[in-house]
């Protein structure tokens, strides 16, 4: 099983879960982040004085999945949430041992 | 306030630091009480109230970093608390009592706890209780004014302890010099409604105490940016609505001189609020909320002496000039001379003020107010109104350092630089903002 | 605003407008100022400016999502700033002044900048200068109501100029048809305060602009919920308070007719809310915020052309109907006609004030106002009521339509998709809330 | 409204309950309305509304956590929408007709619908339109405010229903008791604008109802601190300026009495709070805004009963004194009994209500509202203070129980545990703040 | 070392902190994040319109662990977090290489 | 690759940001979380009961680095973000097994 964890700009939200839905993926868990990165954000000017916005609303999407959809995830999500702009963000795959279902103790592929 | 000049020109009395002084003695013919005037003072009293509660204390609290958002509104409350019990001990007072050899400068100790102000005292047609309460309000929100000069970085206490000897000290004498029977009621300075006594002053007072205190941590740096310029936009615009019972309330009446002052309150703000959005948009790209909101005020101040005395066209100027120059003076001339003026008080007030005292002189119709200003050919009111303005900024200036440089010295008056950091609202009230 | 008819009755003078245009020539016997009068006056006036800001603003920005807050809130504002000005420049003098060969339209150029309008012009028995600022707060708070219609996608510039140009090409002339000597007046239509001439105007303003504008992207699939009904309540609230200025205010006096403007004001206000809120629960399950309050405005919206002419049991009428007819306005017609008006204007004003003009017809009392209404039997009275809705309804749906036209094909109406989707606060304003 | 006394004493007619029955059969001598009491009393009217639409409402909604903030702010909408409606049908006529033979505990149904209530009908110098809305916004705050104890936890139909009772069984007649022409007015308890019948009042209900519903869940475990105290210190301040309506409004005229009563509220509210800050200051280390705008409260609820009857030092006494009794009440006496009393409303209102009652006895000054108190000699009055307040604890708690009894066994009072672990916003209507 | 990951109820963190304080796990990281998973929120009615709620509020907690406590731990979490309906979450478990405490710079175990 | 996940006190963050700048890190994650741990917040009154902080503000800091960087990575945030005073926090390291630039597909070492 592998983690894969998102990062994406936030208005792409509906469609990255629309694709992983549609691939069956019928979990996730998402949390709003700021984002530092090439991207820059507009200055802020405030009663006159400037000030460089480095970080920028993202939302980081988190989905643990069995190693046979994996590349299909990476995929929907890489498609998803592109716009083919500078801060699109970035998939990062994290090893992932055991997954636990609290409700039912159920284990592992059955957990997710 | 101004109702020195319309009583005497009314009923032709001697100026009412006398008239108060001798009102329960004998009932002259003319101290009859209106209940129209009094419905009206009344309802001015309480407008005033609201603009330091919740006015300023919204104004400010949402310009502030989130973690300093109560300890900022909290100030404005408890100095609207503590002023109203000085007010009733001793400052009403000093300020509206006849202060015998002194006069020019202060009144006496006659009316501590407020000796002899009873349930039939007239001030004119309202209640003498009207009237002081009507005063106290605006004890209450020009030293309420200054906190935002000081806000992120004083001590809670020191603070406190500071307003408390400014108001009885620097606030209480300059009034009477105004309005009590002082020396520049009677030099002809021509102050409706407080532009010198309340907001000069406040103005001076946070530009002296900006500069005493010091800049805060990461000033220029990190950006400070408002956390909720909604509470600011509710404080801006019940300042704006209680500013007519500053302003109108300040004729002492529900009469023509009150309607007046109230038309032209409302145009000098609009107009003052649309020419600060305007140079913005252009030296900024943007108009922001910040900026209208501080425009507004910026006129609010600015028509504050001259509302019992100009017309509607003269209001239009006045608005127009104030939202230039306090634009000027809170983005530009502040980043010049490096000083930390938290929320642009003197920005606003007292650059605000000075515009104001003024245009007044520029353009009084004597038809209007009795006076007339340099437009009809009166070239000296624009000297009294200097000599006003000055006065009160060399008193105030020199008075307000001493003041903070004494605290300083024996309490200190900045908190602490973690305290600082970590933020007012835990370190100082244990309390925070979700 | 009825103050045509009730000053005519009280001392048969010939409509305000004439009696405008004279009154600083001769000082007739009925033209004495009231201070208790002048009082109430000052008093509507500061709280129908209260309305809009911050009532308006705040019942605005409460209801968009977090990225549209301050600047739904700033439209308020400045709409309050530059009809301002406006009217002191123009519109005052369009609205109230004898317009000769084109009267029944509109009014002239007289009172430009508010030429001749001096301290001591009264208007009945309160300073002019009083009466103009109250006019002006009502031709803040009917442009400012708008907004809610076109808010989360139009440009900040497009919207001042639209507003600027509707205030005086539509909201002028229909206020002088029904208050300033105009043809609906001379009809004999029945708007105390302001149903036609500010909600039913408003209202189909809203609709208009919203179909022009075109629906928000994701309207009808994102979930567009208020991001903080807080403010809404605060602002609903105020409106509500602020409304006892607007309807008892426009008795233009404080007597008998205000009292029971009061009075049939709160209880139509109260009962909407409660009808409101019992259907909601009904067919939604639970009674909402956003329901009791929007309820309320409904009642507050529909007594306001009836406010001096019903008593306290048309009131509660009234009230229960307009909670009625406005939910099915704004839940279930707009989803049948498709529109996006995104803050329910013209189900709640639009549909609202129709209700209370056409029941100001029937529920009108003869003791109380002075005309019998339906049920007393004057069958007539609801047919001249509708005569002023429709002319209304065509004058202002073609003017606004074409201003807006006007402005699309120029500088374009709606900002771009990407800001829009980010948000108006940072793209427009530079500025967020946190 | 201690315009029974006055009325009495200064046009020697029988009490206002028989005044008002027979206002519209003869035009007295004295019966002329007054334009300037008129517009104070609709001023203060409107005042008395806005104090719990927006000013409880937010005043408790920002003290709860961020789960009940709507739902909170939702009950004092609700209860002064639903209040007015039921003031109008019944609430009126029972609290302020004769009864007949019934008269010493309760009035009759001859006002039901306002019947009888005209544009023309006076009360004293003012419209008794005016008259009964203004009453009717006492009627509305006053069961608002018991919304404070049982906030978190009461299902929002019980709620209504509980208050409706409480409006009608409670409270219409505790006001015929003592403003009505009842026993205790009879018996010369002196309560100018309410400390018993809406303080004490609501204060003991709110004590009754904390214990009838039993304690929150994690109550003394979890967290519980307010999640924005700034709109709980918006909703102070409006408190605060709202109640010189309910304070000066209560002299029924702009008059000398109005004036005093405005001067030793402020008083008053400003010595309370200083003196809660000072406490908190030294027994938890850091003065709150929580703390300071309770101490408010608490002085403007004390100086209720007293604010016709005492001068400014009395007043200054009675508020030092409240913010001590009040603080121990919500801060100390809670925790040793141990109920849960959300908002602390016995704390405040209960506790301050008594401190005021008795004061009220302790410091009245003859030449102010002609009843002398104990340091004027008068012993008795004490008693008689005492009297009114025994009658209405007895009277209010067993009412209040049974009332809440019989809900609590037929439709339940409490939400289930999920619902208010879930939080109120969303389970009971269906939205939240962001 | 394992870092243990658990999306939970939010009401239910006093428990689990405490199951996990009883254990001798003496630190903790906490975000609130929002879930998206089989547990569907109420309809949200507004204005007429429907609007589905798909993303519920949760947290997530994380722990760094020693391998000797993991199964303890990972029993603790279930058990504190459980309530039985949908919606309880779910724990995972990846592999934590190296942890360090600032204050210290001590490694590995000695920084849990 | 490795992730180097960082807990540290919230006014840190602009040191830790141009520690990392400055050894060429060119982005990174930031979130608001709540930490549990040794260091105890002041306990709050609250009309006159007591109650515990346990969670204090912290932020966490997520970089994915390439392993040739991660001991210089580790030491940046390691010296910008300590104090010497309990709550410094802690640096976790992961095994990142890929990483993918959502904007232009680029993987690994190149979408860093
Ligand atoms: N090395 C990194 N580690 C963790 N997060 C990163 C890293 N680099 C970028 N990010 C995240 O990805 C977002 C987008 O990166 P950015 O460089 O702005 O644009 P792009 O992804 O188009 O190259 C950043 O805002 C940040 O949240
Ligand atoms: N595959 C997944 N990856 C990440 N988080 C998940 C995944 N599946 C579920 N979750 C998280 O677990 C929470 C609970 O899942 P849900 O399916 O609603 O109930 P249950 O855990 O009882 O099956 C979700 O809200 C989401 O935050
Ligand atoms: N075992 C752990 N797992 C995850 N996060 C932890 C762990 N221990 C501590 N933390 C995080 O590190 C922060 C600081 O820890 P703390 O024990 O207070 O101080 P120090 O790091 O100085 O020892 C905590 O607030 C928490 O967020």
């Amino acid at each position: 099983m592998r983690t894969v964890m998102a990062i994406i700009q936030p208005f792409k939200l509906e469609e990255v879960r629309e694709a992983l839905t549609s691939l069956g993926v019928e979990g996730m868990t998402v949390s709003e982040v700021k984002g530092y990165g090439r991207q820059k954000g507009q200055a802020e000017i405030y009663r006159g004085a400037e000030y460089e916005i480095n970080f920028l609303p993202k939302l980081k999407i988190e989905v643990a999945v069995n190693d046979d959809v994996l590349d299909s995830v990476i995929e929907a999500v890489s498609k998803s949430a592109k716009t083919g702009k500078i801060g699109d963000g970035k998939i990062f795959v994290q090893p992932l041992e055991k997954a636990i279902r609290i409700r039912t103790n159920e284990t592992d592929s059955e957990a997710l | 306030m101004q109702h020195i000049k319309t009583i005497s020109k009314n009923i032709g009395l001697a100026p009412i630091a006398l008239f108060l002084a001798t009102d329960q003695c004998f009932a002259s013919e003319a101290a009859k009480l209106d209940s129209g005037d009094t419905a009206w003072m009344m309802t001015s009293t309480l407008l005033v109230l609201m603009m330091t509660i919740p006015g300023v204390a919204l104004f400010y609290s949402g310009m502030v970093r989130k973690k300093n958002v109560l300890a900022t509104a909290m100030q404005s409350f408890a100095v609207a608390c503590v002023m109203s019990v000085l007010w009733m001990i001793v400052g009403y007072s000093l300020a509206f009592t006849d202060g015998g050899a002194i006069n020019f400068f202060v009144g006496s100790l006659d009316k501590v706890f407020l000796h002899g102000v009873g349930v039939n005292s007239l001030s004119g047609t309202i209640p003498e209780t009207v009237f002081m309460t009507f005063q106290m309000t605006f004890a209450i929100i020009t030293p309420a004014l200054i906190t935002g000069a000081l806000a992120d970085r004083i001590k809670f206490s020191s603070l406190l302890l500071f307003l408390s000897l400014w108001m009885l000290l620097v606030y209480a004498p300059i009034t009477h010099w105004v309005w009590g029977g002082g020396f520049l009621g009677d030099a002809g300075v021509l102050d409706f409604a407080g532009g010198t006594v309340v907001h000069i002053n406040s103005g001076i007072a946070a530009l002296v105490g900006a500069m005493v205190l010091g800049r805060r941590h990461g000033y220029g740096s990190e950006n400070m940016a408002p956390h909720n310029l909604v509470l600011s936009l509710i404080g801006a615009s019940l300042l704006w609505v209680g500013w007519f019972g500053f302003n109108a309330g300040s004729a002492v009446a529900a009469n023509g001189s009150a309607g007046m002052a109230m038309a032209v309150t409302q145009i000098a703000a609009a107009a003052a609020a649309v020419s600060w959005m305007i140079i913005e948009w252009i030296f900024r790209g943007k108009p922001s909320v910040l900026g209208i909101i501080s425009g507004a005020v910026s006129g609010l101040v600015a028509i504050t002496p001259a509302s019992g005395f100009v017309g509607p066209s003269g209001a239009l100027m006045i608005g127009l000039s104030a939202g230039i120059t306090c634009y000027w003076g809170a983005v530009v001339l502040k980043h010049k001379l490096g000083y930390d003026d938290t929320l642009d008080v003197f920005g606003v007030h007292g650059i605000g003020g000075i515009t104001g005292a003024v245009l007044t002189g520029v353009f009084a119709v004597e038809a209007i107010g009795g006076t007339p200003g340099l437009l009809e050919g009166n070239v000296e009111q624009v000297l009294v109104q200097i000599e006003g303005i000055v006065a009160t900024i060399i008193y105030c200036a020199i008075a307000t350092f001493l003041i903070l440089k004494i605290i300083g010295c024996t309490m200190g008056l900045r908190v602490d630089k973690e305290t600082e950091i970590g933020g007012l609202d835990s370190n100082l009230h244990g309390e925070t903002i979700q």
